[in-house]
């Protein structure tokens, strides 16, 4: 059964084998050891709540309780850009208009802010191929909200996330080469492993201050400012559904879309219950309403926080766990648990 | 023989005619009789005008042949190129991209929606007939305008400029146009400078073009190689200027991305270079030396003229040799001061 | 009682007295027959849907049936920005860091902005001082938002609200007074009063164009930005009760904040429900829980929407209406009417 | 009799005595041992250095008293300001106001961060002592860095620039950096100008300072007031370079404020108007004209010397008269060539 769990300290070797998999275009995630090790030991810190709460990162990993293999892992980051500075663009209006020629222009413009900065962000969601099937994949991206809608206090106003951009067949990134190729002269992939790196200084020295026309692009450049790389359509729609929103900011680089959200807003702030695990008697199974639609749940330890996927429903603040996911969620009869909706309901 | 001298009301009628040769889209003169009777009226008034600082003043001159009577050529100057608002352009900055870390350093260069021009005094409405073209009489044309400035230092600004047309193609389409101004007023580039009437000082000019840089290496290509050309029928013209010291590459057109050639009155060779002479009754002899142009003017505000003859080399001297018919068509008799400088 | 109704072609004079009362600060209600009598026209229009939903201007009056007076006023504009630019400031953050000096500035920064062009906009609310009593404020500011849960495809994604900045007790803008006054150098009220002449083009000749780092503005035209005259302060609550956040436009003179919404996160879309006006049978009251909240109930015709509140509730999907509301909503027993609670539920 | 030589090793110790008596807060003299041999080694090895472009060559000369051979000045030059990095400075700029509507017109002052005097040359490093800031010496010193920068114009580009120190309190606050600056900074002004070493061209300040037009009404009155304002003890400096041709008022120091002084080459009067003469010997006599201050230097590109002499008008001359002592110190003999410029 799968389980997805805080890190702990010995899950480096896994952590790394999943890193492994991951390929170029996730910046958060590369096999190296020591940056792993640095993140995870931060990561522990976190949940053992012994770092401020801007400076944290809570690292999830699903596991598989049949062979202790790591199936996949994410992430929320505590806030962006204290320590460097977080850029975007952001897409404005600008209407230039002039009565005497009747004429009415509406222009977009990208302007590079760092508005974002002290945003909490979810990141590094990557799930092994092996598990792609099932609910793996919502399981594993939707229980960072349960996590959220548990101790809201931990994260700031407002909860971003960053989207992959559109890139062409080839690789290549049609808004960097209309773009940004003009001000670093040098390979997208290259400009994206420095950032990696954290070596953003030259952003400052080398992007353009002054706010773009995005007309000025060329066509092709224009067309993909806020696109998802193809392969993160699925993972823009889960976030979406879960009450985030492309509000006009994207990377600078290749103009993929961050999703954002005020926490207070999000489904799971709003839809999430707490509910007792009921004992395990007839009566409850008998009282329990025919089940439609999956269930996550997550036990309430922020230091030992784990969740998993049950057909169990939350009825009037009661849930019947089977013995085997009270085992999963490290907790027993007359424990209280979290419980969200896997899909979201159907508005009238 | 050839003079330059203000225009006169009589002229209105030849204007005409000159106007109806010109090139669509290069605002070298106006069109309409309205706005040529216009034009004459106002220089007349500004010739007449007591001016203590330079304002809506501008004064048109007209290169006329002695012997025919016949206008070939007319040059104009605005007293202020923001009299009636501010004059656009855009400034062609070049930002310096340096990364040690990176090891990267090389330049951007973008234009920015500037109004230093401004104050400056603005010449205009260069046009000589082809078959003055080759001779001193384009030459005299254009800097007997800064020969009256340089007599007349109060009515104009310590800095002038020039705009030059742009290139266009032969569907009068301009590619700079295309790539910057139609993407803000959405109409063809001689559309927009039918509506706008030539003018770079209008209120519209602001509420529609761009606020904020035009980085150059987002542009297409064509417009790229459009910035700061000039339309074949400016050759002249830029070849004179520069001669005489303007210089281009600070400022282009916001329209068509044409050069704006610009100066202090101080690297101006009519400025710097002219001296003021004693008119003497003679012709030039070549055994004075070899002989060279020479722009020659009187120094009579109200009736300005002025005529190219050749001339010894007048470097240290006092007096000039001018003929009876040259003292005549200038208005000056012996011991009279005129202004010259070299062609 | 009092009834919140679309405004009608005989309210011209009623108009103009309650516009009589406004005094300075609202630029849109201004005592003008002629600007009043246009407003009517585009208003009764709108209702009527004869002009596309982009250039409507639905206006509502509060009338008290008891003598027929207009006790209050209040709009909804289908887009603003359409036919003349609508500019804000918009505030971003700017990061200045070296790591060689270890500083790091995070600076706010206004952009001069036409964002909000197409938003819908609530604007001119007024209530006459005679009426400034019990929920009358919530009644009339409230009801425009059932008209929207009522007809959400006539409003953008976007709904907005300008507020009224703050002044000093003499009636100065300490803003204006630190930014403005150096490129206008008039007075306050006059350039006030030339944009509610729509004489706007003055504004693209004459505001700086280049972002303004807040900072550099005297210290009290600082504290000001964002901040709402103390007369507004009641309105600005009762908006963000209903689902608007201040999300960093504010007013280019004023500094006065822009409250803004999407359509669909409204509490009206999200909690307002219909019900059918119950027959009025002995039934229906036993069966009524004991009210605690009053309730907002509308009609559902927008020609002549009508709203009125009610100690009635709305039991799953009937509501037992006296036939004195029933009146008042120009409707009767088995027609449909939205329901929304006046006051927001206190979260869990 | 004082010369201006470029410096060299055994000066080391002199130049250590004359910092320790420069004022706090301004960059003429490097402050350590260490930094004065290094600014002493770059020279030495930049007059020997062949160069094609201008880069990080450096030249530093001084003021000796030839009897007492005592060092009592410096001035330097670097061949490109942004040899290392990107040359800062904030640019003027007027931005015109013109409501026709509302029938307003006014201009509006912003500073906007500039790199565009990066590739100019850069003048600084000027102290005189108190005894010779009198006479003839000090503009000695300043013209002779141009004089060899005449002699020399491959080494260096065709613009150069002079930072004068702005304002300062009495306890070093800089008003205009409290406005600007220290917003980014957050340090104090003394403190940021020596973390920063007194540099320009560092990417801390692209990374720190502000990327907008700083508009200059919004301001606090003192810090309007300090721009383009000169310290005190700059004022010598500055009467010598506008008299020699440099014009403030487009450029201001990004730190405190103070005037950047800058002018192309052929605006300055050692490029226009020096010569070259041969020398005779004699001395300068009354009988010849007035007496005039002239700076003499030797064509010696190795060892470049330059003197301050009394000598009648050299106009038209192909001649200038030294006395044996003078040609000793310039290292010249009778019809060797100098270049001679009026002081």
């Amino acid at each position: 059964m799968l389980v997805v769990r805080a890190i702990h300290e010995g899950d480096l070797d896994g952590l790394f084998d999943l890193a492994s998999q991951v390929g170029t275009g996730m910046t958060t995630l590369k096999p190296d050891m020591k940056m792993l090790g640095d993140r995870l030991a931060t990561a522990c810190a976190s949940f053992a709540e012994t770092i401020p709460p801007e400076e944290r990162d809570y690292l999830f990993v699903m596991e598989d309780t049949a062979n202790h293999r790591l199936a996949g892992v994410c992430a929320i980051k505590g806030a962006v850009g204290l320590t460097e500075p977080f850029y975007n663009y952001r897409i404005g209006t600008l209407v230039h208009s002039s009565r005497e020629l009747n004429v009415f222009t509406k222009m977009e413009t990208l302007y590079l802010s760092n508005d974002l900065t002290g945003s909490s962000e979810l990141c590094s969601l990557f799930l092994h191929p092996d598990y792609r099937v099932g609910h793996n994949g919502k399981l594993l991206s939707k229980s960072r909200f349960l996590f959220i809608a548990q101790f809201p206090h931990l994260f700031t106003e407002k909860i971003i996330a960053e989207m992959r951009g559109y890139q062409a067949d080839d690789g290549s990134s049609p808004f960097y080469e209309g773009l940004g190729r003009h001000f670093f002269k040098m390979d997208f992939h290259h400009v994206d492993d420095l950032t990696a790196l954290g070596k953003k200084s030259f952003i400052a020295e080398l992007m353009p201050r002054q706010p773009l026309y995005i007309a000025y692009l060329p066509q092709d450049a224009q067309d993909v400012v806020g696109a998802v790389h193809k392969s993160t359509a699925p993972a823009r729609r889960l976030l979406e559904q879960e009450g985030l929103h492309y509000e006009g900011y994207v990377d600078i680089f290749d103009a993929g879309p961050v999703l954002q959200a005020r926490v207070s807003e999000l489904r799971a702030l709003r839809d999430s219950e707490l509910a007792v695990i009921a004992p395990d008697d007839d009566m409850v199974h008998a009282c329990a309403p025919a089940n439609t639609e999956p269930t996550l749940v997550s036990n309430t330890t922020l230091r030992d926080f784990r969740m998993i996927i049950t057909e169990a429903v939350n009825v009037n603040g009661s849930i019947d766990l089977s013995s085997a996911e009270q085992k999963l969620l490290h907790c027993g009869t007359g424990a209280t648990v979290r419980t969200l909706p896997l899909n979201v309901k159907k508005n009238q | 023989m050839y003079v330059v001298r203000p225009v006169e009301t009589a002229d209105i009628p030849a204007l005409e005619s000159l106007a109806a040769v010109t090139i669509p889209g290069l605002h070298t003169l106006p069109r309409s009789r309205d706005k040529i009777v216009m034009a004459v009226e106002r220089s007349l008034a500004s010739m007449a005008a007591q001016v203590d600082i330079p304002s809506e003043e501008s004064y048109l001159f007209v290169l006329e042949s002695v012997e025919e009577r016949r206008i070939c050529g007319t040059a104009a100057i605005f007293a202020s190129a923001g009299s009636n608002g501010t004059y656009f352009s855009f400034r062609n900055d070049v930002i310096q991209q340096v990364s040690r870390d990176l090891n990267i350093c090389h330049s951007v260069h973008a234009l920015t929606l500037c109004s230093e021009l401004t104050a400056y005094s603005h010449l205009s409405s260069f046009y000589v007939a082809p078959e003055v073209q080759k001779g001193p009489e384009a030459a005299l044309l254009s800097r007997s305008r800064l020969l009256y400035a340089a007599q007349h230092p109060r009515r104009f600004g310590d800095r002038f400029f020039v705009p030059l047309a742009g290139v266009t193609d032969d569907d009068g389409q301009s590619p700079f146009w295309n790539a910057v101004g139609r993407k803000f007023f959405k109409m063809d580039f001689l559309d927009a400078e039918r509506v706008i009437g030539g003018a770079r000082n209008r209120t519209l000019i602001v509420e529609l073009m761009p606020h904020y840089p035009v980085y150059v290496p987002l542009l297409p290509g064509d417009a790229q190689a459009a910035m700061g050309q000039i339309h074949p029928s400016g050759e002249l013209a830029f070849n004179l200027l520069t001669a005489e010291g303007f210089e281009a590459d600070e400022y282009i057109d916001i329209f068509d991305g044409g050069p704006i050639l610009q100066a202090h009155k101080h690297a101006l060779r009519t400025f710097t270079s002219s001296q003021k002479l004693r008119v003497r009754t003679g012709v030039a002899r070549t055994r004075e030396g070899p002989l060279f142009n020479y722009a020659v003017s009187n120094d009579d505000s109200a009736a300005f003229r002025a005529v190219a003859i050749p001339c010894p080399d007048l470097e240290g001297c006092d007096a000039v040799a001018l003929s009876p018919e040259i003292q005549d068509i200038l208005r000056v008799a012996e011991g009279d001061s005129v202004t010259c400088v070299r062609i």
